[in-house]
C-alpha cells in the first residue's frame, strides 16, 4: 500500500463500500470483483443497473467484464503505459481538472512534462489494446462528476505494483476524482482483516496507526506507554523473514496464523529457511503445512470464539463477538501472547480485549475514539475516528489529503521481470476464486464449498488446448524455471490464447512452487501475477 | 364457543409471559443491533417484540435447520458399524407473529415432508408447533403475497389468526391447538362484536390495496407452462448469478437439502442434513464430474420452474409465497421478481 | 405409497460375506443385513436401488444386481469413481456397511414376462440388467427369448463374466460383448455396442429393449432403437443421477420436475420423451 | 438457540454475519439486514462460514517436537519451552534474530498485541504480515 501513501498520504480505501454504487463511472482494475470481494461486485452490479458506466482493465474476462461497457484486455504487467496512455488523452482532451490540481496537489507539472513525451501509438502498441479503446475509456472515466477507481493484487502482485498505484492515484488526482463521496481510489483489501493488521503495525517500520519506529517522537510515546525501550532500526520484511534461506539472519520465528509454506513465493526457499530454523513456534487452528514445521504448536481459538475487532476494507473497525467457548484446549492468540509476554517477565495483564481496544485507542490516533462499547452500540466505525465524540470518517480527504497536498509521483513502465519465451512460451497469471479463501486452511474443511470445487483448474484458452491436444477435465503439467505442478484443464474463453490462469487455495497444487521469486522494492510485493511457464501433458 | 375473540394489545406481553411458561415462544424480536429476527423470546428480550418490521428469516429455519443430526453413527472396529438415532429435543412451541407467507410456507413443507411420505425429524417439530398467525395490515416493501395468493390475509392454517385493528388485535381461532390455548387462557378474550369483525374486513381491503409492486405470477407461470421464456431471460439471468446460494437459504419453502457425514472423532460422526442451493453445480454434479445440469442456465432454470411450474402442476399453487426476501438481496439482481418481470416482457 | 419408519434415514447394519472382482474397477459385494430378521422381512424388485452407507464417506445410490428370484443374497455391483466407492472397494469381506432402501420404482416386470427382450448395456450398466435377466431365467413362467448386447471399452473391462457364463450356457439366451478398443489377444466384436444389432435379431412387435449405461450410450441406443421401430413403451431404461435422500425430498435427482429416486429409476421411452433430459435431447 | 452477531473472515468486505450457537456448537449463519455491508445477503462462503468451526482436524491441544515428532503436551510445557528459546536467541542473536509473524485473520487486538511483544519483548521490529499476498 505504498503507493497511496505516497500520493495520498493514506494506504487505504479512500470510499466506504456503499459508495460504489453511486458512482457514474466505476474503473476495475486487477479484480476479479465478483470472485473475491462479492459484496462489492454486488454495488457495481446495482451501479451499472442505474445507468453506472463500467471499464473493466483486466488481461482476463472476468465475470465483471462481460458488463463492462469497455473491458481493456491489456497484456499482463502494462497497466502503467495504459494509464499514462488514459492521461495524456485527458490532457489532450483538455479534460483535466485544474482548480483541483491547483488548490490540493504538488508536483503535477513533472507528470504534465512526462506525459507530454509519451508516445500514444508506442503505449497502446506495449499495452495490446487498440488505442481508440483507451481513448474512449479515458473519456468516459474524465467526463463523469463521480468516477471510482478500485483495484486489487492484479495491481499490487507485480514488480512495479506500488508504481501501478502511483499511476491510479495520478489519474484520480488529475480529474478531480478523490476528496469527494462516491469517487475515490479503493484498493481492496484481500483478507479479512489485512487492514487492521497494518492499522495495528504489525509492520516493520512503524507502529500502531502507521507512526514510524525511526521517528524518536513517536518511540518515545510507546516507550513511556510500554515502559520499556523500543529499537529504532526498522525490521526485515515478511519476505527477508522466510525467504532468508538455511544461513540466514533469522534463527527463530513466532508465527501467528499464517501459511508461509503456501502463500509465500518460492515454496522451495521458504521451506530451507523455514527448516533450519532453530526455533519455530506456530499458533494456528489447523495443522497447516507451516505448523508442520514446527517445534512448538499452540491450538489458537478461531474467530468464533473470542472477542476482538476486525477492519474491513473499506476502513470499518467492527466487533467480532464469541459465540461458543474455544474448544478442546484451544486458547485465544491474546492469551497465548500474554502468556509468554509473562513468562518473559513483561506482564501483559488485561482483563479483556476491551481492555487492550483502549491501550490502542490511546497511542494510535485513528483509532482515538473506537472504544468497544461504542462499536458494540453501532456497525462499527470506519477510521479515522479521532475521539469519543467523532462519528467515523465515511470518505478520506476531505478538505485535504492525508499527507497534506497529493502528491503526482510520473512513473514508467517497467516490463515483468519474466517473460514468454521459446523455452516457456505460456503466461501463467494466478488469483482467487469464489469458493475458497487464501491458503484454504478454513474453507477446504467447509463440506459445502469443498464439493463446490475441490481441485486447482489450470484455464487454457481453446486454440491453445487444441494445440496440445488436450480436453477439459484433462491433468496438465505447468513447469517454470522454479517448479513443476499438476493441474487439471478447463478450457475457457476467459483468457487469451498464450495465457494460462490458475489459484492459489490448494495445498496439492501450490502455485507458488512456480512463482518467480522477484518483488517490488518498494512495496515488498511479490510478483505473483505473472511468470513464465511451460504446458505439456504428463 | 365463538370463533371470534378480541384481544387488547395492553395485555398481550401478558398473553404472551403466560404463553411461554407451556411452551417454548418464538417471535419476531428486534435484537440490540436493529435486526428483526425470530427468536426465542425469554425475561431478557420480551420487550423487543417487533411486529411492525419483517423478520429477516423465517420459519424454516425452526422446522429444517440450516444443520440437523440425522443420527450419529460408530464405526468401532474394523468391523463394526452402529447407527443410533439421536434424542430430538423438541420441545412444544409457539411461533407468534407469523405473517401469511410464512404460514403459507409452514403448509406447503407439511406436502413436502408429510405427503407421500413421513418425516420424522420434521414431523416431530411440527407436531410440537403451535401457529399463531398475524394478518399484514401493510404489506412491506417487497412483498407480493396478493399474486401468489398467499397473503395478506390468510383463512386457514393458523392455530389462532391475529389481525391488528387499532387498539385490539381480531382473533381468529383455528385448530384445536388454538382452541386449547384460548380455552386455557379464556380472561385474556373478549368475543368480537360487529363492528370489530368489520374493522377487520375493512383491514384486509385496505391490505389488498396497498401493494407497491405490481407482480404477475399467473402471467410468468404460464410463460413457463407454455415453454415460451426467451433463452436470452435465461442467459441474462445465469450470467448475472454469483452463486451465492442466498436465494435458497432466505426462501421459506426452498426446502431441498443435502445429507453428509461430518466426522467428530476417528471413529465416530454424525449424518448431517444441510440447506442446499439448486444452484450450485455440486447439487446435481455426480460421482466422476459428469453434470446433468451442465450450464448454469440450467440450474436457474430448474429453480424457477420448480417453483412456478413443477409445483403448481403437482399441488395447484407455486411455492413462491411472495414474502419478498430474496429481492434486492442478490448480487446479481437475480431475484424471482426480476425473472417473472423479464419472462412477462412483451407480453 | 411406501410411509418412512420413525427411523428415518436411519440405515441398518450389513455384513459383506463375499466380494466379487469383476473388473479392475467393479467389485460385486455380496450382503446380508446383521440382524438375521431383517433378511427374512426384505424384499425387493429389479431395477431398486439401496442407499449405502460407509463410516465419514455419507451415502450413495446402487441398484440390485441380484434377482430376489434366486432368493439369494443382496449382491450390490459398484465400480471405483468416487471417495464412497473407493472407500467401498479397499474393505473385506465380514465388513459391515449400512443399507437403507429399497427405493425407487422397479422395472415393470409382469409386462416384461410376456415379452422378448432384448437387453443393451455398457460397463456398470449391465449390473441392474443382472438383476431383470436372472429374474426372467428364474421365472418358471417365462418363456420368451433373451438377447444381451454388452459394451466395454476394452476387453480387460468386461465386467459380469461370472453371470456372462452362466447366461450363454441357456439356449434361450444370447449374449454378444464387444469392445471399444481390441487387443491382440481379442478375438470379439470391436465398436461400439449398437454395432451388435446388426447381429441380433430385431422384432420390435416381439421385444422389449432395455437400456443401462452412460448417457451418451443410451442416447445412441435409444435412437437406433426407434428407427427399427421399437414403440416407446418397449424402450425402457434406467437413469442415475446424484441422489442424497432417496425418498423424494432432497432434490438431488431433479429432472424436469420429476426426479429420479421416487419417479425412476427405471423411466419408458414414452415418460422420458415428456421430459427435457440430456440422455434423449 | 442463540444468534451471535459478529464479523465474517472470509474476505475484506467484512459482512455482518451472524452464527448460531446451540449447546456448544456453532450450527449456522446466517446475514444480518440491517448491516451496511451484508445486506441480509452472504456470498456462499458466508452462508457456510459455520463449517469449518468444528472440524475434526481442529487442533485442540498444545504439540511438541520431540524425537523428530510433534506430540501432544501441556499448555506450560509449550509456553515455557517456547519462551525459553526465544529468550535464548534474542540474547545471543543481540535481538536481531528473530522474526514474527502476525495475522490478517486475527483481530485488532491480537495483532496489536503481538507487535508490542515483538517490540517491547523480543527488543526487535523483524515484525510483518502476509498484507502483500
Amino acid at each position: 500500500m505504498a503507493g497511496l501513501a505516497t500520493t495520498f498520504g493514506s494506504g487505504a480505501m479512500t470510499n466506504s463500500i456503499n459508495e460504489i454504487e453511486n458512482a457514474q463511472v466505476i474503473l476495475v482494475s486487477g479484480s476479479n470483483t465478483t470472485e473475491a470481494h462479492p459484496q462489492i461486485a454486488r454495488r457495481m452490479l446495482d451501479a451499472v443497473d442505474r445507468g453506472a458506466k463500467l471499464i473493466v482493465i483486466d488481461p482476463r474476462k472476468t465475470l465483471l467484464a462481460e458488463f463492462a461497457d469497455i473491458h481493456l484486455d491489456i497484456r499482463p504487467g502494462t497497466d502503467i503505459p495504459l494509464l499514462n496512455a488514459m492521461m495524456r488523452i485527458i490532457l489532450d482532451e483538455n479534460l483535466v481538472d485544474d482548480l483541483f490540481i491547483e488548490m490540493r496537489t504538488e508536483n503535477y507539472y513533472q507528470l504534465r512534462d512526462m506525459l507530454y513525451r509519451l508516445d500514444l501509438d508506442e503505449a497502446a502498441k506495449t499495452t495490446g489494446v487498440e488505442l481508440s479503446k483507451i481513448y474512449k475509456a479515458a473519456q468516459l472515466y474524465a467526463q463523469a462528476q463521480k468516477s471510482v477507481i478500485c483495484y486489487c493484487l492484479g495491481i499490487t502482485q507485480h514488480i512495479c505494483g506500488t508504481r501501478n498505484v502511483q499511476s491510479l492515484a495520478n489519474l484520480a488526482m488529475m480529474t478531480g476524482n478523490v476528496e469527494k463521496g462516491d469517487t475515490g481510489v479503493d484498493p481492496l483489501r484481500g483478507q479479512n482483516n489485512v487492514q487492521g493488521a497494518c492499522d495495528m503495525g504489525a509492520l516493520p517500520n512503524v507502529f500502531p496507526s502507521y507512526q514510524p519506529v525511526g521517528n524518536i517522537d513517536f518511540r518515545e510515546k510507546f516507550e513511556a506507554a510500554w515502559k520499556v525501550n523500543l529499537p529504532s532500526k526498522s525490521g526485515c520484511t515478511l519476505m527477508e523473514m522466510t525467504h532468508s534461506g538455511k544461513d540466514g539472519p533469522i534463527r527463530a520465528m513466532y508465527i501467528m496464523g499464517e501459511n508461509p509454506m503456501l502463500s509465500d513465493p518460492v515454496l522451495s526457499k521458504v521451506e530451507e529457511t523455514l527448516r533450519n530454523l532453530e526455533f519455530l513456534a506456530v499458533a494456528d487452528i489447523f495443522l497447516t503445512e507451516t505448523a508442520k514445521l514446527a517445534h512448538v504448536v499452540f491450538p489458537a481459538a478461531s474467530f468464533a470464539e473470542k472477542t476482538g475487532t476486525f477492519t474491513n476494507t473499506e476502513r470499518r473497525v467492527q466487533m467480532v463477538r464469541p459465540a461458543i467457548a474455544p474448544i478442546g484446549n484451544c486458547r485465544t492468540d491474546a492469551d497465548i501472547i500474554s502468556a509468554l509476554a509473562l513468562r518473559l517477565g513483561y506482564a501483559m495483564d488485561y482483563d479483556s480485549p476491551a481492555e487492550i481496544m483502549e491501550e490502542i485507542a490511546m497511542l494510535a490516533p485513528i483509532y482515538g475514539g473506537m472504544q468497544h462499547d461504542r462499536l458494540e452500540a453501532c456497525w462499527g466505525l470506519q477510521w479515522p475516528c479521532w475521539d469519543r465524540s467523532h462519528p467515523g470518517t465515511q470518505f478520506l480527504h476531505k478538505y485535504y489529503f492525508t499527507r497534506g497536498k497529493g502528491h503526482f509521483v510520473p512513473t514508467e513502465h517497467e516490463p515483468p521481470s519474466e517473460m514468454p519465451d521459446k523455452k516457456y512460451p505460456f503466461l501463467l497469471i494466478t488469483g482467487r476464486i469464489y469458493h475458497h479463501y487464501h491458503t484454504g486452511t478454513m474453507t477446504r474443511k467447509s463440506s459445502t464449498l469443498n464439493r463446490e470445487c475441490n481441485e486447482a483448474l489450470l484455464q487454457i484458452n481453446q486454440v491453445d488446448a487444441d494445440q496440445l491436444k488436450v480436453r477439459n477435465g484433462e491433468t496438465l503439467k505447468v513447469t517454470s524455471r522454479r517448479g513443476e505442478i499438476k493441474l487439471t484443464a478447463e478450457i475457457s474463453e476467459q483468457v487469451k490464447p498464450g495465457s494460462v490462469y490458475t489459484t492459489f487455495h490448494f495445498a496439492e497444487a501450490p502455485i507458488n512452487l512456480l512463482c518467480i521469486d522477484t518483488w517490488d522494492p518498494l512495496a515488498n510485493c511479490p510478483e505473483y501475477k505473472v511468470c513464465a511457464v511451460k504446458v505439456t501433458k504428463p | 364457543m365463538n370463533d371470534k375473540l378480541t384481544l387488547k394489545k395492553d395485555h398481550l406481553p401478558a398473553f404472551l409471559r403466560k404463553l411461554s411458561k407451556d411452551y417454548r415462544l418464538v417471535a419476531p424480536i428486534k435484537n440490540r443491533h436493529g435486526d428483526t429476527i425470530f427468536t426465542r423470546i425469554d425475561s431478557s428480550n420480551s420487550a423487543s417484540l417487533d411486529l411492525d418490521n419483517q423478520p429477516q428469516n423465517s420459519i424454516k429455519q425452526f422446522m429444517l435447520p440450516q444443520r440437523e443430526v440425522l443420527f450419529s453413527y460408530h464405526a468401532k472396529t474394523e468391523t463394526g458399524y452402529e447407527f443410533n438415532p439421536t434424542d430430538q429435543i423438541n420441545e412444544p412451541t409457539i411461533f407468534f407473529g407469523v405473517r401469511s407467507c410464512d404460514l403459507s410456507a409452514i403448509l406447503y413443507m407439511d406436502v413436502t415432508f408429510l405427503q407421500g411420505i413421513t418425516d420424522s425429524h420434521y414431523l416431530e417439530k411440527r407436531t410440537n408447533s403451535v401457529f399463531i398467525g398475524l394478518n399484514c395490515n401493510q404489506p412491506f416493501a417487497n412483498c407480493f403475497c396478493n399474486a401468489t395468493k398467499s397473503g395478506p390475509f390468510l383463512e386457514f392454517g393458523a392455530d389462532l389468526q391475529f389481525t391488528d385493528i387499532g387498539d385490539r388485535f381480531l382473533v381468529e381461532v383455528g385448530r384445536s391447538k388454538g382452541i386449547k390455548i384460548v380455552e386455557k387462557w379464556g380472561h385474556f378474550f373478549s368475543a368480537a362484536e360487529e363492528k370489530e369483525n368489520k374493522q377487520q374486513y375493512q383491514a384486509f381491503l385496505e391490505a389488498r390495496g396497498s401493494f407497491t409492486r405490481l407482480v404477475h405470477v399467473d402471467q410468468a407461470i404460464k410463460r413457463l407452462q407454455e415453454n415460451s421464456v426467451p433463452e436470452k431471460v435465461w442467459n441474462q439471468l445465469s450470467l448475472r448469478c454469483q452463486d451465492c446460494g442466498g436465494c435458497a437459504y432466505i426462501c421459506p419453502t426452498c426446502t431441498c437439502f443435502t445429507i453428509t457425514d461430518c466426522p467428530l472423532t476417528k471413529n465416530t460422526g454424525e449424518r448431517i442434513r444441510s440447506w442446499d442451493a439448486c444452484t450450485f453445480s455440486g447439487f446435481t454434479r455426480m460421482t466422476g464430474g459428469h453434470n446433468p445440469v451442465s450450464k448454469k442456465t440450467e440450474a436457474i432454470r430448474q429453480r424457477f420452474m420448480h417453483k412456478l411450474c413443477y409445483d403448481v402442476k403437482k399441488h395447484g399453487r407455486p411455492s413462491c409465497v411472495g414474502c419478498g426476501r430474496c429481492v434486492d438481496i442478490c448480487f446479481g439482481g437475480t431475484d424471482i421478481l426480476r425473472f417473472i418481470n423479464l419472462a412477462c416482457e412483451g407480453s | 405409497m411406501k410411509t418412512l419408519q420413525p427411523e428415518d434415514y436411519l440405515p441398518r447394519p450389513a455384513i459383506i460375506k463375499e466380494i466379487i472382482t469383476e473388473n479392475s474397477q467393479i467389485k460385486t459385494f455380496v450382503l446380508s443385513f446383521a440382524n438375521p430378521e431383517q433378511n427374512t422381512d426384505f424384499s425387493y424388485q429389479p431395477g431398486q436401488f439401496m442407499m449405502v452407507s460407509i463410516p465419514h464417506c455419507g451415502e450413495a445410490p446402487i441398484s440390485f444386481s441380484s434377482t430376489p428370484a434366486r432368493k439369494e443374497m443382496i449382491r450390490l455391483s459398484v465400480r471405483k469413481a468416487g471417495k464412497l466407492t473407493s472407500a467401498l472397494h479397499e474393505l473385506q469381506a465380514g465388513a459391515i456397511i449400512g443399507l437403507r432402501g429399497p427405493y425407487g420404482k422397479p422395472f415393470p416386470m409382469d409386462y416384461l414376462a410376456k415379452r422378448d427382450l432384448l437387453f443393451v448395456a455398457g460397463g456398470i450398466g449391465l449390473a441392474p440388467l443382472c438383476s431383470v435377466i436372472n429374474s426372467c431365467l428364474f421365472n418358471p413362467d417365462y418363456h420368451g427369448r433373451i438377447s444381451i448386447l454388452y459394451g466395454s471399452r476394452t476387453p480387460e473391462d468386461i465386467a459380469f463374466m461370472g453371470e456372462i457364463n452362466f447366461w450363454r450356457q441357456n439356449p434361450d439366451v444370447k449374449c454378444l460383448l464387444t469392445v471399444d478398443q481390441g487387443t491382440s489377444d481379442w478375438h470379439g466384436a470391436t465398436g461400439v455396442v449398437t454395432t451388435l444389432f446388426s447381429q441380433t435379431e430385431i422384432n420390435p412387435e416381439q421385444q422389449t429393449a432395455i437400456i443401462c449405461g452412460p448417457p451418451m450410450m443410451i442416447k445412441a441406443v435409444i435412437s437406433e432403437l426407434n428407427e427399427m421401430g421399437f414403440g416407446d413403451d418397449d424402450i425402457i431404461t434406467t437413469m442415475e443421477r446424484h441422489m442424497k435422500c432417496g425418498v423424494g425430498v432432497c432434490r438431488h435427482c431433479h429432472m424436469d420436475g420429476k426426479l429420479v429416486c421416487v419417479d425412476g429409476p427405471v423411466f419408458s421411452l414414452r415418460q422420458l420423451k415428456e421430459l427435457d433430459v440430456m440422455e434423449i435431447k | 438457540m442463540q444468534d451471535v452477531l459478529t464479523t465474517c473472515v472470509y474476505c475484506g468486505c467484512g459482512c455482518g454475519v451472524y452464527l448460531q450457537a446451540e449447546n456448544g456448537r456453532v450450527v449456522g449463519s446466517t446475514a444480518s439486514r440491517n448491516h451496511p455491508v451484508s445486506r441480509n445477503n452472504l456470498c456462499v462462503k458466508g452462508w457456510h462460514l459455520h463449517e469449518f468451526i468444528h472440524h475434526p482436524d481442529r487442533l485442540t491441544e498444545p504439540l511438541i517436537r520431540k524425537k523428530g515428532k510433534l506430540v501432544p503436551t501441556s499448555w506450560d510445557e509449550a509456553l515455557d519451552y517456547t519462551a525459553k528459546e526465544l529468550a535464548r536467541i534474542r540474547d545471543q542473536t543481540d535481538n536481531q534474530g528473530i522474526g514474527v509473524l502476525s495475522s490478517a485473520k486475527c483481530t485488532n487486538e491480537e495483532n496489536y498485541l503481538l507487535q508490542k511483544f515483538t517490540r517491547a519483548v523480543l527488543q526487535t521490529n523483524n515484525i510483518d504480515h502476509c498484507a502483500r499476498l
